[in-house]
């Protein structure tokens, strides 16, 4: 560089590199005061109410007991326990099975549904409060709903297939009935919330892009595919993750519904955790279970960004 | 009122250095105006000037006084933005109001601040609207109150025009530098528009890749551009580039090139004996702007085949291919010249530019 | 297209009346998928209704029974009179409002300071909190009870079993919420939250005059999420309780069911009970959640 | 320990339920006074030691109803004893999740109601306090004889008591009598008849136009504690599915498997049962009370609802069927326990007494309906039925209980599933089941 060879005198610095070593940890120290307040009741509750635990967790996984009765360490015997059984083995295999017929319908359903609504101004807050409803419903009660709209004799659509003429269905006393039941009643439970989600992504697609898309002719689905959609994606990303985590936590229609049944066709993860973490009492097992569990989980969710999003939408 | 100095700035996001040593010095009431192409740090430098970011070395000094280590408010510059970033649930009032009443001061005399700077930037008809419900450039007025309203000592601006047509953008060119005239504030102007930087600046800084080209008032920068780059980034159509082998000796030099050879004279190209003298075995280029070029009978200087020609109305553009370049020449509007024609061009040896291998023009003053 | 090219206008206008009955019958198509998703929402609710209002003890009957032969209140009596209805419900509420006013504070804030300050350790602390979203509700369910024993002793009871702070507190802690917050606050322009520090604001001036009034569709839009999430919490409810006076509506309600014999009318009378004010809160803010649709709007 | 069971209650069948100091006192475990120094008073005395005691009382409920009668007879004991209890619902289905924490902390529960199974579950993790001193007071002598051994040793586990027992359960096979006499058969008394007479009835239900009508049901799902009803079948056979000592599984006995066998027959061979999953057990209860179902084994306190709301045809209670006509009885055993933690436990005592003296007993087991511990308790109330139900208790054998006793009962229940969802052999179910329960019994 020719024209940059002599500094002149105007551009000498004149700070020692202590000086401003020491000046900018003062001013980062005077930053960083702040953060105390926003991160701190967060960070104390959490630390309190969830990292002590998961600690806590963490050690009695490789403990037996622990809890009710005193801890022995025992080591990795849990670690190594849990991957040999095979109850855990068909709780993996329902839970993801459970996962991608549950993400995929309740995506499915919720875009169409969503997409529908947002070209249905008059009636939408109607359908919007009509279609939220069943998560008002807690679950063990939505579990018995489900009992009834799904038994033998006076289901409503055992009833209607008698009608029809068609053979009844065993809806929770054969596999794979049962795991789709239960899909069923999440899909049913959940749908309203994925379908307000998507519509408040779809109506924040910037309108200067919709408008684009009718002055170059696109129709309406057309438009939907190639303008909001993809417009969706980091939304949908996100969607992805959040649905991951909760679907793999699996357990409350199992317990209200099934118990695991017929033949452990709609075991899932956390059941079994639930199970041997209290019906068993096998505190370790179901610990390193949990852990394992999370492992798998952030692994998903690492997998998920990494593969579908780009970096830019990533956990930065 | 204030100057502002930087020092050796060099910033990095991780491995990634944006700004390299660059050094800088705006005088007192100065417009000065940071050009080049996007993502060459001009926006950064401005970032770091405002407080933004944090430098990684260097010093940043306003009025004399060091502030890399002082936070955004206490600089005492305002920053205007791009896409203005006007509150959007407060009116045109409150947002102008939003750094007086930070700072504390009494209602009256914030509302007499507002009311004034809403007269400057003839706002007063709109304080009760919501940024939404203002046009673009009406936002970019409000923005401005924004920055006035606290008096600063310096004004940094970043490409605060490029979201206005271009219609709007060259009357908002012509209220700001209005504007400046009147307050007299130290401005940093960032833009990548060179038209922008060539009628608003009184002295213009380049930059590429993070490193500064040159500094220099926008003439100076147009007519003896320190390197290819700015050469090039200055004047549309850009500066015609032609690779040329120099030979010869006192007095008389000549580059030669597949459609011609130009011979010329150390003095009149400003280049000494010493500096010719290391670079001629390199591969040279000659620089030579369209207005500097001249059609003429084949056989003077280069010549070459006319490609297209370029009606523009005050101009006309032909493009002469000479040997494998194609060579950009403004001619007026009654030089008639047909595609496919042969024919030489004229070269005015004095406004030639020779560029060493590495881009550097070999011009001294 | 060959239509227009005849440049008939009989066949002009006949088309105009095709495409617009081809829309009407496009929107009656939309319509009728809608009308058909909310029977199927709001149907399998019935269920509950005609029971609830039978004297039967009885799941069903046969031949089915869908309405109720005589209108009985019994069950409501049986709920209001033999149980602590009432107080399980405000419980609820004092408990769902508790943790979801809580869980907004903090969400909001850490959610502020993770997407917009620099600090030390920023991502590998986002990414432990971010870890423990995943972990089951039952996993630490005994290790939280027991730390809430715990404190009973050192806060002098005031967060403790059978205490409203202690019942609360732990719930609070949601690492979707900071997730959320954060993820929202980064979609805010930059610019806005910069021009505010130059203008000499605060962190926290910046938080509650700039971010804040910003944020209401997203803490609208959690805020529902965290409450619903409560609303039907048993767990936790039921481990850190042991009396009517703190005891909420789900466990309440789970204690109805005999172990060999459940009076099915009681409990569907429940059902419905804890439907109905759920409901009306949601009624209420479902206006909010247009606004939330609406966020977009903001985002210059 | 049958021989124990049928001696003792012999005693109760003859005298039918009124207060009778016959039972053998000579049997009681080499008493231990020492142990209970402050328990000399009597419930009802002038002097209350307890005063201001206040207890923790954690209950499952059997009823809806509960809550309001603990309120009136928690409200008699205080008066009585100044003792206050604080009494907490457990819902059944989170129970264990409930206990779990609760009896890791340092205050838990002070008395509790556990079955069988959790009784060892929790016992033998050093929850409850042993009470072979306790009952061997002398505060305890008066009421120690009303309580036959053999209920009391089998409540025994390593030679502790975790618990005083409260109820005997039992199971009663609910008859459509109508169906019977229409069909023209006699209630039956062996498998091979239950058979017999549900086909009959199958047949002339169909032929008089009642549709859809079926002979028999019994929960055989995991869900539905299929191998609750199912073990009084393997002791019909003379076997169980754990050793006596509770160290060695035996799923793959042939007692095991000729009850499931049985059990898979019904539904898969003989088709008198409904298929698994068509109808649970409250659905299936529906089913017998609409007259669309012959045969029913359930719990006895359905005696009292279904008189409650008179079913629209005549029925009637028998003993479940067994093998070759042997019948023995099987239901697991409610106990009041003492948290070893508590530091009211003298007066958690108290409270225990006074929980399984015969008046409370025949108060509470009047309204839902289970076969008292006690010999002096009159649960019957003068029904039939339910007198009938108390004497079955004679050819009682419960369940051998260990602390992994629901560890063990998953692979058995899920290999009965499998078996009764006519798609596994018995073989191959319980040979899985035995590989399994080795397994948690190795470690």
């Amino acid at each position: 560089m020719t024209t940059t060879s002599a500094t002149p005198e105007w551009a000498q610095l004149t700070m020692s590199p202590d000086e401003c070593a020491r000046e900018r940890s003062r001013f980062r120290r005077h930053a960083l005061k702040p953060i105390i307040g926003f991160l701190g009741p967060f960070l104390f509750l959490w630390t309190l109410f969830l990292a002590v635990p998961m600690g806590w967790a963490t050690w009695l996984s490789f403990n037996e007991g622990g809890l009710v009765s005193d801890a022995k360490f025992v080591g990795f015997k849990n670690w190594t326990t849990f991957l040999n059984n095979d109850e855990l083995r068909t709780a993996i295999k329902n839970t993801s099975v459970y996962v991608v017929v549950a993400i995929t319908v309740v995506f499915g359903l919720g875009l169409i549904l969503a997409a529908l609504l947002n070209n249905n101004k008059k009636s939408q807050n109607f359908f919007k409060v009509a279609l939220y409803f069943p998560l008002l419903i807690p679950p063990i009660m939505a579990g018995m709903i489900f009992f009834f709209l799904t038994h033998y004799d006076m289901g409503v659509i055992n009833l209607l297939l008698q009608t029809a003429g068609q053979d009844r269905v065993n809806f929770l006393g054969a596999n794979p009935n049962a795991l789709m039941t239960i899909a069923g009643l999440e899909v049913w439970r959940g749908l309203g919330f994925w379908v307000l989600f998507y519509l408040a992504g779809l109506q924040s697609v910037p309108t200067d892009l919709i408008d684009a898309g009718k002055i170059d002719g696109a129709r309406n689905t057309r438009r939907f595919l190639r303008i909001s959609l993809p417009t969706l994606r980091p939304l949908m990303l996100f969607a992805l993750v959040i649905a991951l985590i909760f679907n793999f936590q699996l357990f409350d229609s199992v317990q209200a519904l099934t118990k695991g049944g017929p033949t452990l066709g709609t075991t899932s993860i956390v059941w079994f955790i639930y199970k041997q973490l209290f019906t068993f009492q096998q505190s370790g097992v179901a610990y390193a279970t949990s852990l394992a569990l999370l492992l798998l989980v952030v692994a998903l969710t690492i997998f998920a960004y990494g593969f579908l999003g780009h970096r830019k939408d990533g956990l930065k | 009122m204030a100057e502002v100095i930087i020092r050796q700035l060099t910033k990095s996001f991780g491995e990634n250095t944006v700004v390299k040593s660059v050094s800088l010095k705006v005088a007192d009431g100065e417009f000065l105006v940071l050009l080049g192409p996007s993502g060459c740090g001009k926006s950064t430098i401005l970032r770091l000037i405002a407080g933004l970011e944090e430098a990684t070395s260097g010093e940043i000094l306003i009025n004399g006084k060091i502030v890399n280590f002082v936070s955004p408010v206490n600089r005492n510059a305002a920053f205007v933005f791009q896409n203005y970033a006007l509150y959007p649930h407060m009116s045109v009032r409150k947002n102008i109001a939003f750094p007086l009443a930070t700072a504390g001061m009494p209602k009256p005399a914030i509302d007499e601040a507002v009311q004034d700077a809403a007269r400057i930037l003839e706002l007063s008809d709109l304080l009760e609207r919501l940024p939404s419900q203002l046009s673009g450039g009406q936002r970019q007025r409000v923005a401005l109150a924004r920055a006035i309203v606290r008096k600063p000592a310096v004004f940094l601006m970043d490409e605060p025009l490029s979201n206005l047509d271009a219609q709007l953008r060259q009357q908002t060119r012509l209220e700001l530098m209005d504007l400046h005239r009147r307050l007299g504030i130290t401005t940093i102007y960032v833009t990548h528009d060179q038209i922008e930087a060539m009628t608003m600046g009184q002295r213009i800084a380049i930059l590429k890749d993070g490193e500064l080209q040159q500094v220099a008032p926008p003439l100076e920068a147009y007519d003896q551009p320190a390197n290819i780059f700015v050469a090039r980034f200055m004047g549309a159509p850009p500066m015609n580039l032609i690779p040329v082998s120099v030979s010869g000796s006192e007095p008389t030099w000549s580059a030669t090139t597949q459609g011609g050879s130009i011979d010329f004279d150390l003095k009149s190209v400003g280049i000494t004996q010493a500096a010719i003298g290391a670079h001629m075995s390199e591969s040279l280029q000659i620089g030579i702007r369209p207005e500097h070029l001249s059609l003429g009978a084949v056989g003077t200087g280069l010549s070459g085949k006319v490609r297209f020609i370029e009606p523009t109305g005050s101009d006309t553009f032909v493009t002469v291919q000479v040997g494998e370049k194609n060579v950009v020449v403004r001619c007026g509007v009654n030089e008639t010249a047909k595609i496919g024609e042969s024919v030489g061009l004229a070269v005015n040896p004095a406004k030639m530019h020779l560029f060493s291998a590495d881009g550097w023009n070999l011009r001294t003053k | 297209m060959k239509v227009l090219a005849d440049g008939d206008g009989q066949d002009l206008i006949a088309l105009e009346r095709r495409s617009s009955s081809l829309r009407s019958a496009k929107s009656a198509a939309s319509y009728a998928v809608l009308v058909l998703f909310t029977i199927i929402s709001v149907g399998p609710a019935l269920y509950i209704i005609s029971p609830a209002f039978r004297d039967s003890k009885s799941l069903f009957s046969y031949p089915p029974q869908w309405l109720p032969s005589e209108f009985f209140l019994g069950n409501f009596q049986f709920l209001l009179t033999q149980t602590n209805y009432v107080r399980w419900a405000m419980n609820t509420l004092i408990f769902a409002t508790g943790v979801t006013l809580i869980a907004l504070v903090i969400d909001t804030l850490a959610g502020y300071a993770f997407a917009r300050m620099q600090f030390p350790l920023k991502k590998t602390l986002f990414g432990l909190i971010l870890a423990t979203l995943m972990v089951p509700t039952a996993a630490v369910l005994a290790p939280t009870y027991l730390l809430v024993r715990f404190l009973d002793d050192w806060t002098f009871g005031l967060v403790g079993i059978d205490t409203f702070p202690g019942l609360i507190l732990p719930m609070t802690v949601s690492p979707l919420g900071v997730f959320m917050m954060r993820q929202f606050i980064e979609t805010l322009p930059p610019g806005l939250y910069e021009a505010a520090r130059i203008d000499g604001a605060s962190e926290w001036r910046i938080f509650t005059r700039i971010v804040l009034p910003l944020m209401k569709p997203a803490i609208v839009v959690l805020g529902i999420f965290v409450f619903m999430l409560q609303w039907a919490n048993l767990l936790w409810p039921l481990v850190a309780t042991t009396k009517d006076e703190t005891r909420v509506l789900t466990v309440g309600i789970s204690t109805l069911q005999g172990q060999f014999v459940t009076n099915w009318g009681v409990i569907a009378a429940a059902t419905l009970m804890t439907l109905v004010p759920i409901t009306v809160v949601f009624l209420f803010f479902q206006k909010w959640f247009v606004q939330a649709s609406v966020a977009g709007a903001l985002k210059q | 320990m049958l021989g124990f069971m049928a001696a003792s209650v012999m005693v109760l069948g003859a005298c039918g339920g009124t207060d009778s100091d016959d039972a053998a006192t000579d049997d009681t475990a080499a008493s231990d006074t020492g142990s209970s120094d402050t328990g000399s008073s009597d419930t009802g005395s002038s002097d209350k030691p307890f005063e201001g005691v206040t207890l923790k009382f954690g209950k499952a409920p059997h009823g809806e109803d509960e809550k309001d009668n603990w309120n009136k007879w928690l409200g008699e004991f205080t008066e009585q004893t100044g003792i206050k209890v604080e009494l907490t619902q457990v819902p059944w289905d989170q129970l264990e999740a409930l206990y779990t924490a609760n009896f890791a902390s340092d205050e838990p529960y002070d008395v509790t109601y556990q079955t069988s199974a959790h009784l060892t579950l929790f016992g033998e993790q050093g929850s409850f306090e042993d009470l072979t001193g306790r009952i061997a007071g002398e505060d305890f002598a008066v009421d120690r004889p009303n309580f036959p051994d053999g209920v009391i040793n089998a409540s025994v586990y390593n030679g502790k008591l975790y618990g005083l027992p409260f109820v005997v359960g039992t199971t009663a096979m609910f008859v459509n009598k109508d169906m019977f006499t229409s069909a023209g058969v006699n209630i039956p008394s062996s498998g091979d008849e239950l058979i017999k007479a549900a086909k009959a009835i199958m047949k002339d239900q169909k032929a008089k136009g009642n549709k859809d009508v079926w002979g028999f049901y019994v929960p055989r799902t995991v869900a539905d504690y299929g191998w609750y009803w199912n073990l009084s079948d393997v002791h019909n056979r003379n076997g169980d599915f754990l050793s006596a000592d509770g160290k060695t599984a035996t799923m793959d006995s042939d007692a095991v498997k000729g009850a499931a066998q049985y059990a898979a027959d019904l539904i898969c061979k003989e088709k008198v049962q409904p298929e698994n999953g068509l109808y649970n057990r409250e659905a299936a209860i529906e089913l017998f009370k609409a007259g669309k179902l012959a045969m029913i084994q359930d719990e006895p306190s359905r005696v009292k609802t279904f008189k409650d709301e008179g079913l629209p045809f005549e029925w009637d209670i028998a003993m479940p069927v067994g093998y070759q006509g042997k019948a023995t009885q099987f239901a697991t055993t409610g106990h009041w326990t003492i948290s070893a933690k508590s530091k009211n436990a003298d007066a958690a005592w108290e409270f225990v007494k006074w929980l399984s003296s015969a008046e409370f007993n025949s108060t509470y087991n009047q309204r839902y309906g289970f076969v008292p511990a006690r010999l002096d308790a009159d649960a019957s109330g003068g029904d039939e039925m339910l007198a009938r139900n108390a004497s079955w208790v004679a050819v009682w054998d419960g369940l051998r209980t260990s602390p992994k006793v629901n560890q063990l009962l998953d692979p058995y229940g899920q290999a009965l599933e499998a078996a009764a969802s006519c798609k596994t052999s018995v073989d191959d179910a319980f040979a899985k089941a035995q590989k399994q329960a080795a397994e948690i019994l190795a470690g």
